[in-house]
């Protein structure tokens, strides 16, 4: 294989540039067809009825009522799907249970979360289809919710689910039913001798609450059941074979029925991942014979979609008077929501994750709770376990009299360096980022000014590898479609092209990169887990290395030598042995591509790549605060984002992935929170009350892209786009502590939490 | 509760439009549903994101929150009407050079309400934009990159 | 020879050992290794064909895709590790 | 979406009809910016939209000396806050219609409908009522002013009968050396509903004491409160630190709130000071 990874970034003609994207002027001009635009002949509009209580059994549901109103055309519930069976699924990223599945998409016995679906509705227009809505009646009999995580880890704690029991890592189950689905342990070293090593311990225990994704296009599925037998489904997701192999099952149909097309995405973040209104419509259009769309609303979408956990964690660390680490004890308790699944393995592989430290213990329970059941939101655990082991590090680090950037330094892990949970670290990027964040402007700067503080945070997360496949033909005029597998989320159109053209050595605009249906290319994963441009971008590299050995055969026959004796240059240029006359034989790309038809026919490259997680990535960074003590409100009035992205194949949207996870960061610190009454309802769930930065929240955002190459990738791409979400929490709490003295233990760190830390009692 | 349609007459991106609405409809629904133009987007339905921004007798407004009954006679511009046939405005142009958008769900929104900005005051300075634009919520870009395009429009010098 | 890094709570299958010495060109035959001194181990980390439920094996930091056909280089460490996924 | 007809008024009389005839389900339809999302989400019972808009003095401003200020009901924001003489005599008005919601929001949102809504946490209503503002109401039995801090009756409640609806709202003109500022307290910087909010008006006299003053604050009771109490503790005497002080403890007693996702009892009784003295200094730098 030939690799290009020992090339400076420097020496890319296209890697490294800034081109406008393909699909851009599409996204300028309105033209671009999100999962709601669609509008299809004789379609059919779907709303869902939706659990007003946390945790009940279904009595009766008694549809007739909405039925009989003029323009109704189907009324579904669980029970008109087939039975799902205990069998998993693939969802992506992992696995899930099938039957979980399905109830989620729609409750069976129990709703285990307001805004759990029980019923839908096809009707004529979405406005009778919500009339229909108020006229199904379903009775219930009211449970005891289950709010918070150490409520329902506790003996004698109302069940959500009779049969779910801990399963622990080595498959032992526990002999009760209890809340807690599943505990996870990593250690490392004799935890008690480090804390005796240690002249300074620091214990400190974290709440933070659900957070959500706050895509700003809501979910949708639009799904055409056909006659013969075939689905069509079309719909805003970051995985369409994820929504394929989800939707085939639940409807006992063969994946080869089903055919997903990926349209434009409004966000996802993770969220986008599981299906949750596909197989509703993709019923609905059984039951009709016509195509029917489900869109839901921002309210729909907060109370019933995948936040990310709320959790409590504890932690424990100790440290030498030198800075050095000696032991770390991590207790993480993540919410799951109503069924298993919440991020706290990931949250436990990474909570340690940027430091050499001898001796750790680090446990994660995954726990079910009466709320959405959450999904992936970027980084997905690691803002929380990260939040609770920098902002203890932090303490540390001021307990000692020390700058907590340097103890980072001292103790953070380099090649070689072993996590807990096993994992070796090769070549990586922490202490580069340390070092880039040290010699900033921003933290070499001093801050002035009452009531300001600075507070600095690391982060790490993997980068996701698996399947990915491209392929792409050379037309005549020397212009490159190229096809691909994963929904373009960010601009990952043009940073997979980008590594087509600079392998062909062609320029970006002559590739012209396309997202295409399941039927339509090799299996892709998600657009997810910061894989997409490393193994977009992989397959991507591979199809042009087959376009590249066919045109060197191609070349070959032209000029009627061995294929061996022609080589494809970096510049593009197919270069022959001497002609009879002595004269040198080459081809520009262009003019090979011109006689590609009547030398024998087009030529069409392909690949398809499954590849190991190998580009994990770090990131430092720095923030300046401001505190009005008197009402709590913290303003950021400085930010410097500090991140190794292997290598910035578009350094733009590099940088625009490490301002919006800090943007998504410094929402999660200060202001986005799920508010639960005591009853189990979300009393936010609308974009006024869930509290996302606006833009007159955040100051403009300094990037630093370190480029550490990832030897793992032919470009040296790392996973970008999930890392930055993570330091912003820990370094807004230390920012905060510095200028009012007060160290938050809670997300949100919301002007009423300070409050409630900083105001004497009593007032 | 049937409801019945009604027919509005009014002015979309500089043409002559009558149409057929549920008398039910907002403005948005009109556009998107009945019209076609589906530029302006669905987010939250209740005027809290701005991604249904349209511009409507010369204001920018939420077009979740207008009725298709109150357009009588009105002239309404989308972001379908931004571009003078394939040539892009200063504005569209400055988003896509400085990747001012991620999904690009936001985008209409941000454009016409950004166009109506410049219209109104053609240097506004950082603070300016930021508050004119703080009801168009960006999930994606943490808003640097918009606010960077909106002054490259304005002919401000971006760093 | 390979070495298996065994996280504590799978320990319970290796009779306390946290390190195991195994040989093996690829996953399955590691595993196959195994088996014998340790049939609990190998029942948890493969299942029907697969994988075992919720976990992901990783040689030398990277995690495994590709099943237990995954070539194992000699002189690698496999860790045992949760599944994780990405937003 | 509930459904809803729509009729557009050209009079005064002909939207007092409109509403009258449409019953309970009929509200009038200003900037809309409130009650159609109620109306789509099902909160409210609303079959009837009078759109109130085109009537030519529900959209006005207009000043003099000797009237004062008169600003039709629904005018919106924009147009308030766009208003040369509002800016300069009644920049409190500015400070209100400048936070309401977006730029978009703005375009459409009136004060007369902020009122109409009748929040408790309305951005509006603490500046009518330190300008002792008046509302003009048009109902069958013809016309009737009542006072803004008189208007609203409960949290979405309001003085409003069967066919009636808010024309105009009546400021006085400012008198010399007075000054009203309002301030709002949200965790974001825009788009937020007030955790609290105030507005407090002085004047001064020759000798530099404050000679009248009003003080609402809102978010903290069922209604938007005029605190006289807090307007007492700074009448009759230069401000001080003290006179602040004792100002902004009235309005902490005054305060009766709730804890909800916006803000905690504890909070919103401390913010309640904390407004109140903010505004009081900026309303006395205004007042000069």
């Amino acid at each position: 294989m030939v690799t290009a990874q020992s090339k400076e970034t420097e020496q890319y003609n296209v890697i490294g540039t800034r081109p406008i994207r393909h699909d851009g002027v599409d996204k300028v001009t309105g033209a671009a067809q999100y999962g709601a635009d669609l509008n299809l002949p004789g379609m059919l509009a779907g709303r869902v009825l939706r659990s007003p209580h946390a945790h009940a059994r279904i009595v009766s549901i008694d549809t007739s009522k909405a039925e009989a109103l003029e323009g109704v055309q189907a009324v579904i519930t669980n029970a008109d799907f087939p039975r799902a069976g205990d069998e998993e699924i693939d969802t992506g990223e992992g696995t899930a249970n099938l039957k979980w599945v399905l109830d989620n998409v729609i409750a069976s016995d129990k709703v285990l979360y307001k805004g759990h679906a029980v019923a839908a509705v096809a009707a004529a227009d979405h406005h009778i289809a919500e009339d229909a809505l108020e006229l199904i009646e379903v009775e219930y009999e009211l449970l005891t919710p289950v709010l918070d995580v150490r409520d329902a880890m506790v003996d004698g704690s109302p069940l959500l689910h009779d049969g779910l029991h801990t399963a622990a890592m080595d498959g032992s189950q526990s002999d009760n039913p209890s809340n807690t689905a599943s505990h996870l342990q990593f250690t490392k070293g004799d935890l008690d001798s480090g804390f005796a090593e240690a002249d300074v311990v620091l214990e400190r225990e974290f709440e933070t609450s659900m957070a959500h994704q706050g895509y700003i296009e809501p979910h949708n599925g639009t799904a055409f059941y056909r006659a013969d037998g075939t689905l069509d489904i079309w719909t805003s997701t970051q995985g369409a074979f994820v929504v394929r192999d989800s939707v085939a099952p639940l409807l006992q149909l063969s994946p080869s029925q089903v055919k997903v097309t990926p349209m434009e995405i409004g966000g996802g973040f993770g969220g986008k991942i599981p299906v949750y209104l596909e197989p509703v419509a993709a019923l609905l259009s059984q039951k009709t014979g016509r195509p029917v769309k489900l869109t839901m609303n921002r309210e729909e979408v907060l109370l019933a979609t995948g936040p990310t956990s709320g959790t409590y964690m504890r932690v424990r660390m100790g440290a030498k008077r030198d800075g050095t680490i000696t032991a770390a004890d991590v207790h993480l308790a993540f919410e799951a929501g109503a069924y298993p699944g919440s991020p706290v393995g990931a949250g436990a592989m990474c909570a340690l994750a940027p430091y050499d430290i001898p001796n750790q213990r680090i446990d994660g329970y995954d726990v079910v709770v009466n709320k959405p059941k959450t999904a992936a939101y970027r980084a997905p655990g690691a803002p929380q376990s990260e939040f609770a082991t920098e902002s203890v590090l932090n303490e540390l680090a001021e307990e000692l009299g020390l700058d907590p950037l340097e103890m980072r330094l001292q103790n953070a892990c380099v090649e070689g360096a072993q996590r807990a949970d096993g994992f070796t670290y090769g070549v990586i990027g922490n202490v580069e980022c340390l070092e880039a964040a040290q010699e900033s402007p921003h933290w070499q700067s001093e801050l002035q000014g009452p009531n300001r503080g600075r507070g600095i945070a690391q982060g790490f997360w993997f980068n996701i590898g698996f399947e990915s496949s491209a392929y792409a033909q050379v037309n005549g005029d020397g212009t490159v479609p190229l096809v691909l597998g994963s929904t373009d989320i960010g601009g990952t159109r043009a940073s997979i092209a980008m590594q087509l053209a600079e392998t062909l050595g062609i320029s970006a605009e002559e590739v012209h990169p396309h997202v295409v249906d399941t039927n339509s290319v090799g299996y892709t994963q998600v657009t997810g887990g910061s894989r997409t441009t490393f193994a977009g971008g992989w397959a991507a590299y591979e199809c042009a290395m087959d376009i590249r050995r066919q045109m060197e055969e191609r070349a070959a026959q032209i000029w009627e030598c061995d294929a061996a004796d022609v080589t494809y240059g970096d510049d593009a240029i197919i270069r022959g042995p001497q002609d009879e006359d002595g004269n040198d034989q080459q081809f520009t790309f262009k003019e090979l591509a011109g006689q590609l038809v009547t030398s024998g026919g087009h030529i069409v490259g392909r690949a398809d790549v499954n590849k190991t997680s190998s580009g994990p990535a770090f990131a430092t960074h720095i923030v300046d605060v401001e505190v009005d003590p008197d009402t709590g409100k913290v303003d950021i009035l400085r930010y410097t984002a500090v991140q190794d992205a292997g290598t910035a194949i578009h350094p733009a949207y590099v940088e625009g992935q490490m301002q919006g996870g800090v943007a998504q960061g410094v929402g999660m610190a200060l202001n986005e929170e799920y508010y639960y009454d005591e009853s189990g309802d979300l009393k936010n769930a609308s974009l006024l009350d869930y509290r996302m930065p606006t833009a007159l929240d955040l100051p403009m955002i300094e990037t630093n892209i370190v480029e550490v190459p990832n030897p793992g990738h032919p470009y040296g791409v790392r996973g970008v786009g999930e890392v930055p979400i993570i330091p912003p929490a820990p370094a807004v709490r230390a920012a905060i502590a510095n200028a009012i003295g007060v160290h938050m233990n809670e997300l949100p760190m919301s002007p009423r939490a300070i409050l409630d830390a900083t105001l004497p009692s009593g007032d | 509760m049937a409801s019945e349609h009604i027919v509005v007459n009014c002015t979309i991106n500089g043409e002559q439009q009558v149409f057929l609405a549920n008398e039910r409809d907002s403005l948005l629904e009109a556009l998107r549903d009945r019209i076609g133009l589906t530029g302006a987007k669905e987010g939250c339905n209740n005027g809290n994101c701005g991604a249904c921004c349209v511009n409507m007798d010369g204001r920018i407004v939420n077009s979740c929150l207008v009725m298709a009954a109150e357009c009588e006679g009105s002239e309404i511009r989308t972001v379908e009407g931004l571009a003078e046939g394939d040539q892009l405005s200063p504005l569209q142009n400055a988003f896509l050079e400085q990747a001012a958008l991620q999904c690009g769900i936001c985008t209409p929104g941000f454009l016409v309400a950004a166009e109506a900005l410049l219209e109104q005051n053609p240097d506004p300075s950082e603070h300016e934009i930021r508050y004119w634009l703080a009801g168009n919520l960006c999930r994606c870009t943490g808003y640097d990159k918009i606010i960077k395009a909106v002054q490259q429009a304005a002919g401000q010098s971006v760093v | 020879m390979v070495t298996v890094l065994i996280p504590q709570p799978l320990r319970t299958l290796t009779d306390g050992e946290p390190v195991l010495m195994a040989e093996g060109h690829n996953i399955r035959a590691v595993i196959r290794d195994l088996a014998p001194r340790y049939p609990e181990l190998a029942d948890r980390l493969v299942n029907e064909g697969k994988i075992g439920r919720g976990i992901s094996l990783a040689i030398n930091g990277d995690v495994v895709s590709t099943g237990l056909i995954t070539k194992v280089p000699e002189g690698a460490e496999i860790a045992i590790v949760p599944q994780i996924s990405g937003g | 979406m509930q459904a809803v007809k729509y009729a557009r008024a050209e009079s005064v009389e002909e939207a007092v009809s409109l509403l009258q005839d449409g019953g309970d389900g009929a509200r009038p339809l200003a900037g809309g910016t409130d009650v159609i999302v109620q109306a789509r989400e099902r909160t409210r019972d609303i079959d009837l939209f009078v759109d109130i808009k085109h009537i030519p003095e529900v959209i006005s401003i207009e000043y003099s000396d000797d009237s004062g200020l008169t600003i039709g009901a629904a005018t919106p924001c924009y147009q308030i806050y766009g208003d040369d003489t509002i800016s300069e005599k009644y920049p409190v008005l500015v400070d209100s219609c400048s936070l309401i919601g977006g730029t978009a929001i703005q375009g459409r949102a009136s004060l007369g409908g902020n009122l109409c809504n009748s929040s408790p946490a309305a951005d509006g209503i603490p500046s009518l009522i330190v300008l002792e503002g008046q509302v003009e109401i048009a109902g069958p039995n013809g016309r009737r002013t009542v006072a803004v801090e008189d208007f609203c009756t409960g949290p979405g409640q309001n003085v409003l009968a069967d066919g009636e609806f808010v024309v105009k709202l009546h400021f006085p003109a400012p008198a010399e050396r007075s000054g009203a500022r309002f301030l709002r307290f949200i965790p974001r910087n825009e788009m937020d509903i007030a955790v609290a909010n105030a507005a407090s008006a002085v004047r001064l006299d020759g000798d530099g004491n404050v000679s009248w003053a009003r003080v609402s604050v809102g978010a903290i009771a069922p209604t938007p409160l005029l605190v006289a109490d807090a307007a007492d503790a700074i009448v009759g005497q230069p401000l001080s630190e003290e006179s602040i002080a004792a100002a902004a403890a009235a309005s902490s007693a005054a305060a009766n709130p709730i804890t909800d996702m916006r803000g905690s009892i504890r909070q919103r009784v401390h913010l309640a000071g904390v407004l109140t003295e903010r505004t009081i200094r900026q309303a006395a730098e205004r007042a000069g």
